[in-house]
């Protein structure tokens, strides 16, 4: 698969006095004046390009991504599934996108009753006892959470428990996010199995635990067996446990973070209720809470007064919830992705939720076994994969000089996006795999024998490997160079 | 089952490749007593067409009143052609562009966006987002106190006259990390950052200053004089600012003597739509100096194995991912597609164009307070020059006048109560290019109704 | 200038290159006396945001009606992702793929087309359309007259259950060539036609006889007599089918013993909004036999110069560019967008979902009819098995309650009276899969109320 | 620019019981029944697929095409500028979209003040007395027009004339429309500077001459200088003349039809007026009458009545024009290509309106001027340009042994698209060239830079241009094979 060569930047289809002027408003016969001093003196240097040439231009620049649309995309922690376009057109419908996000409560009542029903059905799913959809990520979901667990150890007056557990295979997110509270982030290991050391977490735990922060299925593709031994531990020594739900797809309909005592969650719904990534973003992170910590839900949380037609909705503030974390967001969060996961919801309904699940851990387990067939070696070969698994390729990279990188690499020449590498850290060579549950058997089985492919390019033809891709607009890029000499703008010749 | 493709004879095929006997057995680590009893308080699933249903009932709920409130986000022309190219898959669809390789389109696209935020703003450097303008104020103080190495005290000062949800976020944001938000007031004639105020900081150490422009009463603050005032102190300037309003406005990068240092603000003005808040993106800049203390992805140019130019995310190193707890934020995913939304706003609207914008929205807001002043019970409240928006004081409570407007199909502005109660009845009107003269003409005549239909609660001062 | 990316530098050398004084010189060689000296009857011109809101005002006016017409374009869900799709840049503003190896793209769409008409149909081949229904049936008639070797007379049979205005296009459409186009009477009981009606025409040249499943009544044909009929007399038989339906009922190609000749019939059901009329797409399908006979773009699949399949167009000296004055037909420029749109349409629902819209359709008129042919004056018009139309009798003149049902916010149905004045008042309901139960019941109580509210101007038989 | 690779079929996707069944209605718990014999017995073989798989693969196969939004495409005689997207947005507007043509008038006043609007101001800019908006594309136009011409004879008592004249340059649709008409077409040469050989019309016209179709700018690219004279006589002849306004926009706001004493005319309003073309189409083929024609118009036609706020709008049927040719369209024509084409012409307004043929004719000439200075042969040497202009490649093929054809495929190489080749047949080894207005200058020396490789190519490597294109999803396809031996559609295995 070819990707079309390289397009120059905007800029240079510029021209002084071009301009894409259907788009601009009238000039104003009688400009209202700004003070000298508060004046800008001459225009910036942006691109004076024809509408034109914009169109084609970002087109172009298009065709030069991979995405879910074009290709499968078995990026293991970030749930590549397919976006419905459903989403989409819902949350474009006029009335929602022209909606200011302070219009009274008249011109706010549909809105508002799918984010509240979207409250609801996120407590129903994680156990939990109350939601709030502002977070506008999964790591702003985080920093809601811990913020939390620290607000309630205040509030009791427990002002030493600044310490947060994490395990070495946690996100990075997990301990940014810790720092970013004021806590500190501390580790604990797992055992061989992949579970986490239960004999280094209870030394670990003690008067200064907050909290700890878990991902269940972890981040190591696996099923964390003895949660509840976990929770018993850390709430045993007064520490709050957080669950990071970027992977909540693996248990969906099947086990609750609620049910497994944990006190407070956050959801990629942007992952788990397949919200497009955008390229980055936006996401939409909405926070669950167990019973300790209702009050310090971040403001504000929709509410609803009366039932049926006299039924009424609301943003609570701080009236409501005085005892809040605060305000995280400008306004709401980001209102058009929670629309988007909300439509997702609603189709699909009570059974859809748990073949979720089970679909997504279905395709992860058939695409391990295949690869193991096929030669690769699984990290956990002893545990079932959960949605995701992680594949080692030591053996490779010390036998062949063929390393996790130039494996990725290569897979793009063969049509398929790179699985993640070298993430989790603490496995060598790896690449964490997701195929989720939207992608068929005839996909799985492609990129099986592409894999296959590889592997037998590392024994025959290992610069093949090495020097991939080969097919891309660019080749490898030199990243040291681009750290080193920083090119960060374009900066237009002086005229 | 919506989405998923497996046929029965897949199902078969897989679970004995894997060796399982049925999907219930590939969930055997989960402990039996924490299974799933039921979700029933999920209903069941809807075809597109029932949800497409539900969905046009709730939109015409809201229907589509004709709008004068801003106070942070603002309704704007977006050309037709940006979200039809933001929607195609393969910018909608993509991941963070980690494989540079498959992402040139994306990478290419942010580093356009950095290029355009410079050289709006007058920065050297502008990372790929963070996510609102709020937080991106929060990741200022939070960066100014990484960046100012000579103070220590923590200490930020925001004035009185910023977006007052920003404040609101700056301190959720900082707390943990003990900083000390700090607020200015402002002259009550002119709604303006009083100088005075600062003077009892003048020997403190003064981490950051916050200057927002135009401030959220739409009101312009004197940039130069509070700028230099910071610098002189040792504290470092972040600017907030409405990027349309940089069509008109000197830029940060020149504001006093040495330039802001830290430039933020929302990048919702540039194409993005109203869309009840969000998703919206945070812009970000800084000087070259202050780039490794930036939160959020910022991308580069380089060249590749053959030396042909190509684009890469970079100085990772700053991030979570790589520097987990010694990160300069947690940020990982941020608001790439409205980021690229913004990026073909101001490909398409160019310098000229947009201060076409500003004039349009300084002109139309002029008119909007001339015709609304006009009404018995109506006046300014301050006397400095405004951008988009402007405070008016009423002759009594602003919400239910805010409530007989709505009646009428009309979001006549944001009421200051709450925020501001020092002003009395007040209320934030705004209006942009999107207003027409007759749009004008409908609110006035609007308000000139609900006033005199209601007798006015009390007289103000 | 919008869409005009000249700068004045840009004039200047460009003038200079050509040699040339100024624009207007380019236009030397049209005689002065001819140039246009205004255009004041055209207004100045709007840039996009005027456009926008003007064109936002006019689709005001016209609202969103509940809508139970059918006659020929019908009312269905459309997933999300089809003009997603379609709206693509390289479908949407792509030209005619004349060059295969860039339109490779477009060609193995049409191919995917053919092969799924062809499917639906049981023809063997399918052209990439014509414009619509009615100029399908048209094209139909004068491609039989081709095909038809045996006869001379050029008479073709239009029964009068044919779409009237199928029947209109068919007689503009062909007069100039010289056919006969001739109308058979139906039952009055049933809405059928008449099996004896075509006695007449026993001993006679015939061409070809146009049979339209279901019927513009909505009532299904006896399709398979009357193939056979015409197909004993030498006579091609054309089928005119609603392709939703024939997820349910027997493709032409299996009607009678031989199966009809030609099929055709208007693809909008197949993912084209309704859309005041258009742009929708017309199908035509027919015997390998006839493949030169057949009028339209064709794509072949071939191999490349390095032996790789690829799609090209094929058969082309069958068309106007090639054959001119000779040509099946004039047609140049079709409907392919649209066409790319049934295709995406027809692979998203697969036999079984399309079986499922027609089964819905039938369901939901079958409780349309029962619940307004309960109200006291009216009643159903024929006995036969419908499909997704009925036509019903009401004790006074239409079109007044079709107003009155209109003021409501309901579109009611088409009044037969100028192209059955023999049935006296009556109206042709439709409800396809997007009508709920709700909305019949709405319709119903409106129609009540109409009826309630104005006394009957006369009595019916 | 090099393309992506082949794309499988959608049927290869599929498998039995799969399908996209979010987009499907509940099974009927109680669905009607229909009769055994008119019942279908087996389901259609239409493709079992999933959503995303539908969504990949028509995402992917559009990456297989150019287009204007990603190409310069300079195809003379078809106008491919730039589309805005506007007029798109508006179209879309879910009021129009949702609009039952058989709408009551309470319900269509919007729109049909928009078609009545357009119908104005195509009289302006054409010079006509009355537009009918029904024909759905240039040739559908034409078929009215000729029909008009026929009914007007024929409403004289005048039988015998059925001969339509056209120049031997004339786009394929005039003689096809002349014969679909029951006319037969008549060919007259053009002298060697391209207009009209006044000698052999004056010859060819008499008691049988029906009329004469034209372009002016005709598809030679050169301006019919002495029109006024070929009216004179064809109208003395008593035959009427025709306009094919498909190179309307050549002349937009410089002169008008009318003015030139046509009769009737056709415009491509996908053309001049900019709506997209669809890879295909739909199209829109307004046709304007002068007085003559003004009762034979074509149904329906858009009355107005009242005036300010009580204007009303309608469509005027049988009654009101009682000699009408009749009805061309089930309902009223292309309606979503009208409304385009009408937001387009608003934008332009009457200043836009000129400057369209202003710049399309710079442009043109300007890169005539410069593919000369680059060694390319003009056809017409001594003519100014028009909005297009024929190069020949006669010497190119009889010297070096490459084709029009093979300069075309290799330009697909180069990152345009080819332009119109072998069009009109008069000049040998031709290309048509139409850039357009939208293009800008930077474009255009880009394709002459292009053209000059190709040039240099032909003496240096000739087998690089015949053998091109080189870098497409395919190469030059076997267009006899796909002739001979016909596969018009994929059949499935049998299972
Ligand atoms: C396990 C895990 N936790 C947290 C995050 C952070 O989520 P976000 O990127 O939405 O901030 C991610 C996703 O990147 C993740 O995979
Ligand atoms: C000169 C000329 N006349 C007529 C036509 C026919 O128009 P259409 O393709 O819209 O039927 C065309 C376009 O193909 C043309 O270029």
């Amino acid at each position: 698969m070819t990707l079309p060569m390289c397009e120059p930047l905007v800029y240079e289809f510029g021209r002084a006095g071009r301009g894409a002027r259907g788009q601009w408003p009238a000039p104003e016969s009688n400009p209202p004046a700004v003070p000298a001093a508060l004046r800008r003196a001459r225009r910036a240097p942006l691109p004076e390009v024809s509408e034109l040439d914009v169109v084609r231009h970002y087109t172009r620049l298009s065709q030069l991504n991979f995405s879910i649309d074009t290709h499968f995309y078995p990026l293991g922690s970030c749930t590549m599934k397919y976006n419905p376009r459903a989403c989409n057109a819902a949350a474009l419908l006029p009335e929602f996108l022209g909606r200011h996000p302070l219009a009274s409560a008249r011109h706010s009542q549909g809105f508002l009753e799918c984010m509240y029903e979207l409250q609801e059905m996120l407590k129903e799913v994680t156990g939990m006892r109350g939601v709030a959809l502002t977070p506008m990520a999964g790591a702003h979901g985080e920093f809601a959470g811990v913020a939390m667990i620290r607000a309630y150890h205040r509030a009791r007056g427990d002002l030493a428990r600044n310490e947060i557990i994490v395990p070495t295979a946690a996100h990075g997110t997990n301990p940014a996010t810790a720092t970013m509270c004021g806590c500190v982030a501390r580790e604990v290991g797992v055992g061989p199995d992949g579970d986490v050391d239960l004999a280094a977490l209870a030394a670990a735990v003690g008067p200064k635990t907050a909290g700890i922060m878990l991902t269940n299925p972890s981040t190591l593709g696996i099923f964390e067996r003895r949660i509840t031994e976990v929770a018993r531990i850390v709430h045993a020594a007064g520490g709050l446990l957080y669950y990071d739900g970027a992977n909540l797809n693996a248990i969906l309909g099947k086990v609750r973070p609620g049910d497994m005592e944990f006190d407070v969650l956050h959801m990629n719904l942007h992952k788990t209720f397949s919200t497009p990534h955008g390229g980055g973003g936006p996401g939409a992170g909405a926070v669950g809470v167990g019973p300790r910590l209702l009050p310090f839900m971040p403001l504000p949380v929709v509410a609803k007064s009366g039932a049926g037609e006299a039924a009424r909705y609301r943003w609570q503030g701080e009236q409501d919830l005085p005892q809040s974390i605060g305000r995280l967001t400008g306004f709401n969060g980001n209102a058009g992705v929670l629309l988007r996961a909300y439509v997702y919801m609603r189709m699909l309904g009570r059974e859809g939720m748990s073949r979720v699940g089970e679909y997504a851990t279905l395709n992860s387990n058939y695409l391990l076994a295949r690869l193991q067939q096929a030669g690769f070696v699984a990290a956990y070969p002893q545990r079932r994969a959960s949605h995701e698994f992680i594949l080692t390729l030591k053996a490779l990279a010390q036998q062949q000089g063929v390393t996790a990188m130039d494996v990725a690499k290569r897979l793009l020449d063969l049509g398929f996006h790179a699985p993640t590498t070298y993430f989790p850290l603490l496995v060598p060579e790896c690449l964490l795999i997701e195929p989720t549950e939207t992608e068929s058997k005839e996909t799985l089985d492609a990129f099986v024998a592409a894999m296959a492919q590889i592997l037998r390019e590392a024994a025959t033809e290992p610069d093949t490997v090495r020097g991939a891709p080969h097919t891309m607009p660019v080749r490898r890029l030199d990243d040291v160079r681009a750290a080193r000499e920083l090119d960060l703008a374009y900066r237009p010749p002086a005229p | 089952m919506p989405f998923i493709p497996h046929t029965e004879a897949d199902v078969t095929e897989m679970l004995a490749a894997i060796g399982a006997s049925d999907i219930e057995a590939l969930f055997e680590e989960i402990p039996v007593e924490l299974r799933v009893r039921s979700l029933a308080g999920i209903p069941a699933g809807l075809n597109e067409q029932q949800v497409m249903q539900l969905m046009y009932a709730r939109a015409r709920m809201d229907g589509r009143p004709l709008n004068f409130i801003g106070a942070g986000a603002y309704e704007h022309h977006i050309p037709a052609a940006v979200w039809a190219i933001v929607s195609r898959g393969e910018f909608y669809s993509a991941y963070t562009p980690y494989q540079a390789e498959a992402s040139q389109g994306t990478l290419q696209t942010i580093y356009e966006y950095q290029s355009m935020i410079t050289a709006l703003t007058g920065a050297e450097v502008a990372n790929a987002s963070v996510y609102d303008g709020a937080t991106a104020v929060a990741e200022a103080c939070l960066m100014a106190v990484r960046a100012n190495r000579k103070s220590t005290a923590g200490r930020v000062l925001l004035p009185r006259t910023l977006n007052p949800h920003y404040r609101a976020v700056a301190q959720a944001s900082t707390g943990g990390q003990g900083l000390k938000l700090e607020e200015i007031p402002y002259v009550r004639e002119r709604g303006q950052t009083e100088l005075e105020a600062l003077a009892p900081y003048a020997g403190q150490d003064v981490t950051a200053l916050v200057i927002q422009q135009p401030n959220f009463f739409g009101v312009l603050e004197d940039v130069d004089a509070l700028t230099d005032w910071a610098h002189a102190r040792g504290a470092l300037v972040i600017a907030t600012v409405n990027p349309t309003s940089l069509a008109l406005l000197k830029p940060p990068g020149l504001w006093g003597q040495r330039g802001a240092d830290i430039v933020v603000g929302d990048g919702q003005p540039l194409g993005c739509p109203l869309s009840s808040g969000g998703p919206y993106f945070g812009f970000m800049a800084t000087r070259m100096e202050f780039v490794r203390q930036m939160p959020g992805r910022i991308v580069g140019r380089t060249v590749d194995l053959d030396g042909r130019p190509g684009f890469t995310l970079t100085l990772q190193a700053r991030e979570q991912h790589i520097r987990r707890g010694k990160a300069t934020s947690n940020i990982c995913t941020n608001q790439g597609l409205l980021m690229i939304a913004g990026t073909i706003y101001l490909a398409m609207m160019g310098a000229e164009g947009l201060e076409r914008v500003a004039s349009a929205c300084m002109a139309r807001t002029s008119e909007l307070v001339a015709a609304l002043a006009r009404l018995p019970g109506v006046r300014t409240a301050f006397s400095g020059t405004r951008f988009h928006e402007a405070v008016l004081l009423i002759d009594r409570p602003v919400a239910p006048v805010l409530e007989a407007l709505a009646a009428r199909g009309i979001e006549g502005g944001f009421d200051l109560a709450e925020c501001y109660p020092e002003l009395g009845p007040a209320l934030l009107v705004c209006a942009t290019e999107a207003r027409s003269a007759a749009d004008i003409a409908t609110y006035a005549a609007a308000l000139g109704e609900v006033l005199q239909s209601a007798p006015a609660a009390r007289k103000q001062a």
